[in-house]
């Protein structure tokens, strides 16, 4: 992975901006992943997370690349506001599930489907 | 009455009039079904002022009126002049007298006021259908008519309504027709107005429309081959309808509007092929009509093949497109309404004295019945041409012209005046002379009710009257009509055609005695001819209704109902079955996959967004 | 015009106000009055959105912008501000809400304080979504409203309603994601996520040939598809509206998948008109949505659950109507998002009486209800006759409108399919109608009764709204076309 | 600085990796809040002194002792956890996913002209945050407060014992 990287360091034209880019679709892909593999509930807040700190990244980027960094922080903000409240009430579900089932097992909510 | 007068002074108003007045007559009375004395007031008062109506508009100067309406462009043309006014007329003095015979006739009857409102619904169509100077507007008119005529035949039939379909299937094909024919015409001229074609040529295309619109009018009087619900309709309809439609009314509309389209909407030359098309119609319709009476043991049936019948000599005679062949036909066309209706008339009198009109089972009523019996006789020998009875008359000129024409024509056309002849000598003498003989169950008979009577008499008489004075209808009213500047009034011209007409009566009567003789009996006087060699073969077919053009087309729907069939089991099978199959399976199946593991769900959403994704890079 | 300043403010502080009162006062005294104040605010959201819309039309004005405790006309200052299309959504929000308060009378009796609280914060983000007048801003008050409709769905914290709320939840943070990412990359072309004609023009111009816009399309749409419950985005929904309350059910599916979701695409088809690949895209989605919904609907089993499934076939409706992108379809697109709060209201108010009066939602155990319970018959007759575009019920002409606009954009496949799909819609709820109303009256409902009080208000309200809609369609037809709309 | 950037980022990929890799809820946290405190360096590097702030102290800080809270409520014993959750086996694929999907956005860089934007200069607006958070996103302070509002009544809701 380092080598990997490494190498996309020294390629000419490739500034951090296209490496943030990258990195950030990345996480991304490493959150749904997380979101869809795991059986445990909180790990996939921990994914939710994960894929919300990628699009922190990418409007951070975004403001960057058009020199308006300023109105892209505000956004930031914003967004870290509500990503908080979304993991509380996240949690918050889970852990009432938790008290229902005993468990943080995702294999539990089966009950609504068809 | 103030609304009244306003309504006719203003002559556009009338022709709305003509409309609406049959129709709300036709809601009250209906209203008033239970209820004999208003009913009868109405129906009388309103088809006399329908009548009085008529003749005023008969007075005045031709005029147009359009009505626009809709958004389309849609109006609503009216036209009079002298011609549709004098089809008005005679249609509103024929219909006070039927639907008096009617009302009376019906009295004791519960379907009375539903009978009575079609009646005058039918009238309103018919006026409206006589007024209209728009195809269109007159096709809608025309196939209102087609709607009542269908309510009438259900009256008594509501469960077995075999009359009623074969009529509405028969008369919707000629219908159908028509409107082809109506499209093509309009097509072709550009316009859908009576009053702005101009006297199209038959070529090509036209042909056709000719072809298709005549057949739909002649199909409404009944002709062939559009014949044969009228027979059956005999048998189960009641006998007012019998009087007023194939009798009258239906006569009426269709022959108007036959000599229309050779007059008006389309140049058909004296002597073209499209003339000799029309005129082998008539003919076969005279022969074929008649042929069939001849053998029938039912008053009204045998009435019926003679209604179809004499629709032959107007077609032959509008057919030659010679001036004295139209006015032969339309003059023949009148008396035809006037006898046949009160031919029908005296039959409907007979099955309400003796409650049969089957010829097996009564006979002798001359002296119970002598007033029924003189109508008969006076209406007997006008249909079968005696002079100097109108028939006679209408008869010589149709003669006339088909001689012109065509002397094979001629030749068939007095065949039909022969076994005419022939069949009327039968019924007269089995019905009325000789011993009274009646129906099982009934002891005596009387007179019938002098409200039958009355529309009776009055139309033998002018039986009489119009052969006597024929001049008044020939000039005055068709010729004049028609533009035709010939007198064909009076005495025949032609001493030759005469003398031939004679002596074809004389050798009916030869016919008639011989057959007498021959079998013992004057109802079987006929029958010789149904014997004679190679005829018998095709009676019998005809009887079998190998003749019937219903039922070619039924069995041709059978072959084509069989293929549907088929399809339709098919169809049925992929509706019923496969795509409920396919369908619930597919529920099914999608059910199964959510199974509501929250994996899934996610997944789910990442390929519809890669989808999106797939369109987009497919777009670009 | 300071009257047109109030009744815009109203719209943020009234529910504020509300909401505060809600928790300053003792637990025993707010219950027994906090139902009706959420009745008068949802009467009054009304009221004022009519207002709104007549000043606004009279003073022929665009649109109204105004601000919350700032000065909006200082330089680059964001706004908030209303124009006709708000106000309408305004008058459907207000008009569900009450509904939803009707039958939450019937069918809420714990935490009421808790429940008036959310229905506040949700009625808030609702509001300010459709008043905001930039993308960022949009997203903050999505997601007001998602957080609100979670936590409503786990009120009770049944094991249902928490795992509806859960899938929900982890569903919408997806769309979340797609969304902010796609808004990232606006953002990044553009420097500005106002609803400004100039960059959006900018972006269509440059984006033919730009990955990055495309990109941002693909995930906005599908992040709005999500948040709307289109097809296959749609998993989450059943499962929410089903585990509901009643209540909430009828604010999910009556109003909020169509602010949270339906607005977005309005948002997007109205700023970039020139896409050809997103008219496309929602018209797939949107027949996906119609068909495989219906599907789904066939084979139900559960009352709210079939509703729910024919929710999402609905949608498809709409976005179909969005994608021919000419007004007729707009047009067709709005009557349908009123119309389908109208019957769905009454289904899912249907499925409160049911529950309450007979016990369970379950098709199998019902049956033969309508001697019973004729009020209820009647209503959900009408609703699933509307639903089914059966004319001449207020479903039939939107579907119409949506049709016809979809046939005139020369999508007459499309439009024949989505014709043929009502079908399918006809036969999924004649099966509910039979399962509940007719056939046999199962022994153990033999001693039903009619619902009363505000249910059944609720249901004879929404049934004469459908009617009056559809009977008097021509006119609300001539008034657009007075209005320069058609 | 580019090689604090670089770095960062580098930390945050690996530490975001382990979050989700890692079979201890615990451990996940922590990396979590590492993963977070790298974006806040990034933050802080490109200039966003606030949002590094907010990162920091909001996301780092508080969502990790939320999930810390909610992890010690559920005291699954240590030993069951990995077996009921397999996530070592449900997560081992992720690094060969990460490593194709990598290579693959690297190949599309390369190949395919991927270059970053030119952003419209004409709509810059080149203001500082707090003129920015109070001129121009008052709409979103209403949106923060009304969130909050939310959240409150969120957490009042779920985290008390039925009434």
């Amino acid at each position: 992975m380092w080598f990997c990287l490494g190498s996309v360091i020294n390629l000419p034209g490739f500034g951090w901006e296209i490496m943030m880019l990258i990195i950030g679709f990345l996480l991304i892909i490493a959150g749904a992943y997380c979101i869809i593999r795991t059986y445990h509930l909180l790990k996939i807040i921990i994914g939710m997370e994960i894929a919300m700190k990628a699009v922190t990244l990418l409007i951070i980027l975004a403001g960057l690349v058009n020199g308006n960094l300023a109105l892209a922080q505000s956004f930031v903000i914003t967004i870290i506001v509500i990503e908080v409240v979304v993991a509380v009430v996240a949690a918050g579900i889970a852990v009432s599930l938790y008290k229902k089932y005993g468990s943080m097992e995702i294999r539990n909510l089966r009950k609504l489907k068809g | 009455m103030n609304l009244l007068i306003a309504l006719l002074s203003e002559g556009a108003n009338l022709l709305w009039f003509m409309i609406v007045l049959p129709a709300v007559v036709g809601i009250l009375v209906w209203i008033f079904r239970e209820y004999h004395l208003p009913r009868l007031l109405l129906v009388v008062s309103s088809a006399m002022i329908n009548l009085v109506c008529a003749l005023s508009l008969d007075q005045a100067e031709g005029f147009a009126r359009s009505f626009s309406f809709g958004p389309c462009g849609l109006e609503l043309a009216f036209r009079i002049y002298e011609f549709s006014a004098l089809f008005l007329t005679l249609t509103a003095a024929a219909f006070l007298l039927v639907s008096l015979y009617s009302v009376v006739f019906l009295q004791d009857q519960k379907s009375a006021g539903l009978f009575m409102f079609y009646m005058f619904i039918s009238l309103a169509m018919i006026n409206g259908a006589l007024l209209s100077d728009n195809l269109g507007v007159m096709l809608f008119f025309w196939e209102g008519i087609l709607c009542t005529l269908f309510g009438m035949l259900l009256i008594n039939n509501l469960h077995q309504p075999k009359t009623a379909v074969r009529a509405l299937v028969l008369s919707g094909t000629a219908d159908l027709l028509l409107m082809l024919g109506i499209i093509i015409t309009v097509v072709q001229a550009g316009t859908p107005k009576f009053s702005e074609i101009q006297r199209l040529p038959i070529t090509g295309v036209s042909a056709v429309g000719f072809l298709c619109m005549l057949l739909g009018a002649v199909g409404k009087a009944g002709g062939m081959p559009f014949h044969s619900w009228i027979p059956s309709a005999a048998e189960d309809a009641p006998t007012p309808f019998m009087v007023a439609f194939p009798g009258a009314l239906e006569k009426l509309l269709g022959i108007y509007l036959s000599v229309r389209i050779v007059t008006d909407l389309y140049d058909l030359q004296p002597g073209s092929g499209m003339s000799t098309a029309v005129m082998l119609l008539g003919t076969l319709t005279i022969i074929g009509g008649v042929a069939m009476a001849l053998i029938q043991k039912d008053m009204k049936r045998l009435l019926s093949y003679h209604a179809i019948s004499q629709v032959g000599y107007m077609v032959l005679g509008i057919g030659t497109a010679l001036p004295v062949g139209i006015l032969g036909g339309l003059f023949h066309m009148l008396n035809n309404a006037i006898y046949k209706s009160c031919l029908y008339m005296t039959a409907g009198s007979i099955e309400k004295q003796t409650g049969t009109t089957d010829l097996r089972e009564f006979g002798g009523l001359a002296k119970r019945m002598p007033l029924t019996t003189a109508c008969f006789t006076l209406c007997a020998l006008a249909i079968a041409g005696v002079p100097p009875f109108n028939g006679f008359f209408s008869k010589e000129l149709v003669f006339d012209a088909a001689l012109e024409s065509n002397t094979l024509f001629y030749l068939g056309a007095l065949l039909g005046a022969f076994m005419t002849a022939v069949s009327f000598l039968k019924m007269g003498r089995v019905a009325f002379a000789g011993e009274l003989k009646l129906p099982m169950g009934k002891k005596t008979i009387r007179e019938t009710s002098f409200g039958l009577l009355l529309p009776m008499g009055v139309l033998a008489i002018l039986c009489l009257v119009l052969g006597v004075v024929n001049t008044w209808p020939l000039d005055q009213l068709f010729g004049s009509a028609l533009g035709i500047t010939e007198v064909y009034s009076g005495w025949p011209h032609s001493t030759m055609l005469v003398v031939v007409s004679l002596a074809v009566l004389a050798l009916a009567l030869v016919d008639h005695i011989y057959g007498c003789k021959k079998t013992g009996s004057a109802l079987q006087a006929a029958d010789h001819i149904y014997y004679a060699a190679g005829l018998k073969r095709i009676y019998q077919a005809a009887e079998q209704g190998w003749f019937d053009p219903y039922r070619w087309l039924v069995s041709l729907a059978g072959v084509f109902s069989d293929f549907c069939v088929l399809i339709e089991r098919q169809v049925s099978w992929f509706y019923d079955t496969a795509a409920v199959k396919v369908l619930l399976g597919t529920g099914d199946r999608l059910q199964q996959a959510n199974d509501g593991s929250l994996s899934r769900y996610l997944g789910a959403a990442l390929l519809g967004a890669a989808g999106v994704a797939v369109i987009f890079i497919v777009m670009l | 015009m300071p009257i047109l300043d109030y009744i815009t403010v109203s719209f943020l502080v009234i529910p504020l106000i509300i909401l505060v009162l809600n928790n300053l006062f003792s637990k025993q005294f707010v219950e027994r009055i906090n139902f009706k104040l959420v009745g008068v605010v949802a009467i009054l959201q009304m009221a004022l959105a009519v207002a709104g819309f007549s000043l606004l039309s009279a003073a022929h004005w665009e649109d109204y912008r105004f601000s919350l405790l700032w000065d909006w006309t200082m330089e680059e200052a964001g706004y908030f501000a209303v124009n006709s299309l708000s106000l309408v959504f305004l008058f459907c929000i207000g008009f569900v809400l009450l509904v939803a308060v009707l039958v939450a009378k019937a069918t809420v009796e714990q935490r009421k304080t808790a429940f008036v609280n959310l229905v506040l914060t949700l009625l808030l983000g609702m509001n300010g979504m459709v008043m905001v007048r930039d993308l960022f801003s949009l997203y903050v008050f999505l997601e007001i409203v998602g957080i609100s409709s979670f936590v409503l769905v786990a009120l009770f914290q049944l094991e249902t309603g928490l795992e509806g709320a859960f899938k929900y939840l982890v569903m919408s943070s997806l769309a979340t994601v797609f969304i902010l990412t796609g808004l990232a990359f606006v953002f990044m072309q553009t420097g500005s996520l106002q609803y400004a004609q100039a960059w959006a023009d900018w972006l269509s111009v440059q984006g033919t040939a730009q990955l990055y816009t495309y990109l941002a399309f693909i995930l906005l749409i599908s992040g709005f598809a999500l948040k709307t419950g289109v097809v296959p985005f749609h998993s989450w929904l059943p499962d929410a509206h089903q585990s509901a309350n009643t209540a909430v059910s009828i604010l999910l599916s009556g109003i909020v998948i169509k602010v949270a979701g339906i607005y977005g695409f309005i948002v997007l088809t109205k700023l970039f008109p020139g896409f050809p690949p997103v008219a496309l895209a929602l018209r797939i989605l949107g027949l996906l949505s119609i068909v495989v919904g219906a599907l789904f609907a066939l084979r139900q089993t559960h009352f709210k659950r079939l509703v729910a499934y024919s929710s999402v076939s609905q949608m498809g409706y709409i976005l179909l109507g969005l994608s021919s992108g000419t007004t007729l379809g707009f047009l067709g697109a709005m009557v349908h998002i009123f119309n389908h709060a109208t019957f769905k209201s009454t289904l899912f108010t249907n499925a409160a009486a049911l529950s309450a009066q007979a016990g369970t939602l379950e098709l199998g155990e019902l049956g033969g209800l309508e001697k019973k319970m004729p009020v209820t018959g009647f209503s959900s007759i009408t609703a699933f006759l509307s639903t089914a575009g059966i004319p001449p019920l207020a479903g039939f002409w939107s579907k119409l409108l949506i049709i016809m606009a979809l046939w005139k954009s020369e999508a007459e496949g499309f439009a024949a399919v989505a014709l043929l799909a009502s079908i399918l819609t006809a036969a999924y709820f004649l099966r509910l109608q039979k399962k509940v109303f007719f056939g046999q009256l199962p022994e153990k409902f033999g001693a039903v009764t009619e619902i009363g009080g505000s249910v059944k208000f609720a249901e004879l309200m929404l049934s004469a709204v459908n009617i009056a809609v559809g009977v008097g369609f021509p006119l609300i037809l001539l008034f657009f076309e007075g209005r320069g709309l058609l | 600085m580019d090689a604090v950037i670089y770095l960062s980022l580098g930390v945050m990929l690996v530490a975001g990796v382990m979050a989700v890799m890692l079979p201890s809820m615990t451990k996940s946290a922590i990396a979590l809040a590492v993963a977070s405190a790298a974006l806040g360096m990034i933050l802080y590097e490109l200039g966003g002194i606030w949002a590094a702030l907010f990162e920091i102290s909001v996301c780092s800080g508080l969502v990790t002792v939320i999930l810390i809270s909610a992890i010690s409520l559920s005291n699954i014993d240590k030993e069951e956890l990995p077996k009921v959750y397999e996530d070592k086996k449900r997560m081992a694929l992720l690094p060969y996913v990460l490593i194709a999907g990598g290579v693959m956005l690297v190949a599309v860089a390369l190949w395919a002209g991927f270059t970053l934007p030119v952003a419209d200069q004409a709509a810059n607006l080149g203001t500082y945050l707090r003129g920015i958070l109070w001129n121009n996103r008052q709409v979103d302070i209403w949106g923060q407060i009304i969130v909050l509002l939310t959240g409150a009544v969120a957490v009042v809701v779920l985290f008390r014992e039925r009434d």
